[in-house]
């Protein structure tokens, strides 16, 4: 294999955004534009031909590659299994149920200063979070709690296991040293 | 010496002495302590002139040594049941010289690997998202405990109301309780004091029991009945769930 | 081209982590683990010998596709940004945890010499420690283990990929008093 083609395999690979011909010319100045393009075509055949998971393809006038749109039911399959994941606001949201329950949504709400309705929902469809019961005042508020599940996830044994916030502290106090 | 470079580079008493001993080439197995502590103390004192802050650690060490050359000073003790051979008293800071040498070797040979995002990259690109993935646009990110608390200092770091902060073991154990209790009298709907107690009825799991049930009746989650004065304490939830 | 390597490659390719064989298997149900595996070995094979800008290499337990070591100049080049060091303090405590884990903070600060709260700090932070649970002993102290980015970044399959650490001498055998 040539080694400029290995060059442009991995540069491409490893940009965040499809690359440009001009930003590759930058990279490698020792290779004309022309022998870029001639080189950029080989591997788009090669690739074609192989038939392998991705190809590298010519898009928003840069080059990239992606995985063939034929095997799309795959990434799918792939995508929808994916192992618990939480994003920023459901950690949020999770911290504040496990650290102050059990307590009810408007509280919730006032800790995070944001409506938490959505990621309240997705954590209790992850069943990391559960509804306690109800407050006995006008409304009838839910209040909620972690589950038994959320003890797995995270390890512990029982809440009194979670980390407090001066153990934290210790670790983060001396850190200037 | 070239004192002014060499400074700030040392991570700890430990690698001081280890340099040292590099420095000037002795046998670690056999440290020449006097030569040794004087060395150290010098640039103790060098610290010190150039106002670095000096941890804590540094001076234990000093002390450390100061021990050892005393020790070492004072002909062998007579009541030594050994014959004599009693430990060397430098033995016990070389075994931890010799540990300290080895991670910190550990930790050359880490750095030598191909590291990702500087010697080797993964796919620089976010994934094409396949049509038909529901997927929410929020960042995912793997956690663990500390995502968690970290996540909820934060929270209430912005929060100043000084009763939010604190959160210690008793009151995580309160909450177990309180699941707990939640769970069987969703289960059961009506319970005594002592069965929510069962087999188990040591000092702490009866406090906390007890704290929990006043817990959820302020919180108005659960009520209390008693027949009459020393009557048997009924519990049931407030509010069917 | 096998279509099941073409599969193969364009799940590992969507991936955002490595992916383990497991999580393949339950992607392609038809495939049994033993065939997966011997496909993974023929196309491990194949990218190596092609030598363009990437190969497959198993790390963290899974498959991921990297870019070619001698290559990384030129991706340096395209990112412009120095890569982020660790500093050596951070170094040494994440030996200590990696050989010695599970391991609590004071063990580390006896080893080290020296008290790591920030260190511990920063290696939580960038996720490359992380809190195992709590050691069953008066004062219930953290305990810490590294993480599977630990091994992603660092380009181990497992734990024991890590290279052996020199043997610790008895100290009375040889010394020399």
């Amino acid at each position: 294999m040539e080694e400029k083609i290995a060059i442009i395999e991995a540069i491409i690979f490893a940009s965040e955004a499809p690359l440009t011909v001009e930003r590759m010319a930058e990279i490698m100045p020792d290779t004309e534009k022309k022998e870029l393009i001639a080189l950029l075509e080989k591997v788009v055949r090669e690739y074609e031909a192989r038939r392998g998971g991705f190809c590298l393809m010519e898009v928003a006038g840069g080059f990239q590659f992606r995985t063939r749109q034929d095997l799309a039911p795959w990434i799918r399959k792939l995508k929808a299994a994916r192992p618990a994941m939480l994003s920023p606001a459901a950690l949020e949201t999770l911290a504040v149920v496990a650290y102050r329950q059990p307590i009810v949504k408007s509280e919730i709400d006032r800790i995070r200063g944001v409506d938490t309705s959505g990621a309240l929902k997705g954590l209790l469809e992850k069943r990391l979070v559960r509804i306690v019961g109800r407050k006995d005042v006008p409304g009838k508020p839910i209040i909620y709690g972690t589950t038994r599940k959320f003890l797995e996830i995270f390890n512990l044994r029982d809440l009194a296991e979670l980390p407090t916030l001066r153990e934290l502290k210790d670790v983060q106090e001396s850190s200037g040293a | 010496m070239s004192y002014e470079i060499k400074l700030d580079i040392f991570e700890g008493p430990l690698d001081l002495l280890l340099y040292l001993i590099r420095k000037n080439e002795i046998d670690i197995y056999n440290i020449p302590i006097a030569l040794i502590t004087e060395q150290y103390l010098e640039y103790l004192d060098m610290m010190r002139s150039l106002n670095l802050d000096l941890a804590g650690e540094y001076l234990v060490l000093a002390a450390t040594l100061i021990h050892i050359k005393s020790r070492l000073l004072l002909p062998p003790a007579e009541d030594e049941e050994d014959g004599g051979e009693g430990q060397d008293p430098r033995a016990d800071l070389v075994r931890q010289l010799l540990e300290y040498q080895a991670f910190k070797e550990a930790a050359l040979s880490l750095e030598a690997r191909p590291l990702l995002d500087r010697d080797v990259f993964s796919r620089g690109a976010p994934a094409e998202d396949p049509a038909g993935v529901e997927d929410g646009d929020e960042l995912m990110i793997e956690v663990g405990v500390f995502e968690l608390v970290e996540a909820f200092r934060s929270i209430i770091a912005g929060l100043d109301k000084s009763d939010d902060l604190v959160i210690d073991t008793e009151r995580m154990s309160l909450t177990d309780r309180i699941n707990e209790i939640m769970e069987r009298l969703s289960e059961k709907k009506q319970l005594t004091f002592s069965e929510l107690l069962g087999e188990r009825t040591d000092r702490k799991r009866i406090v906390y029991t007890f704290l929990a049930i006043l817990e959820l009746m302020k919180l108005r989650m659960i009520r209390a009945y008693q027949a009459g004065p020393f009557g048997t304490i009924r519990l049931s939830l407030a509010v069917e769930g």
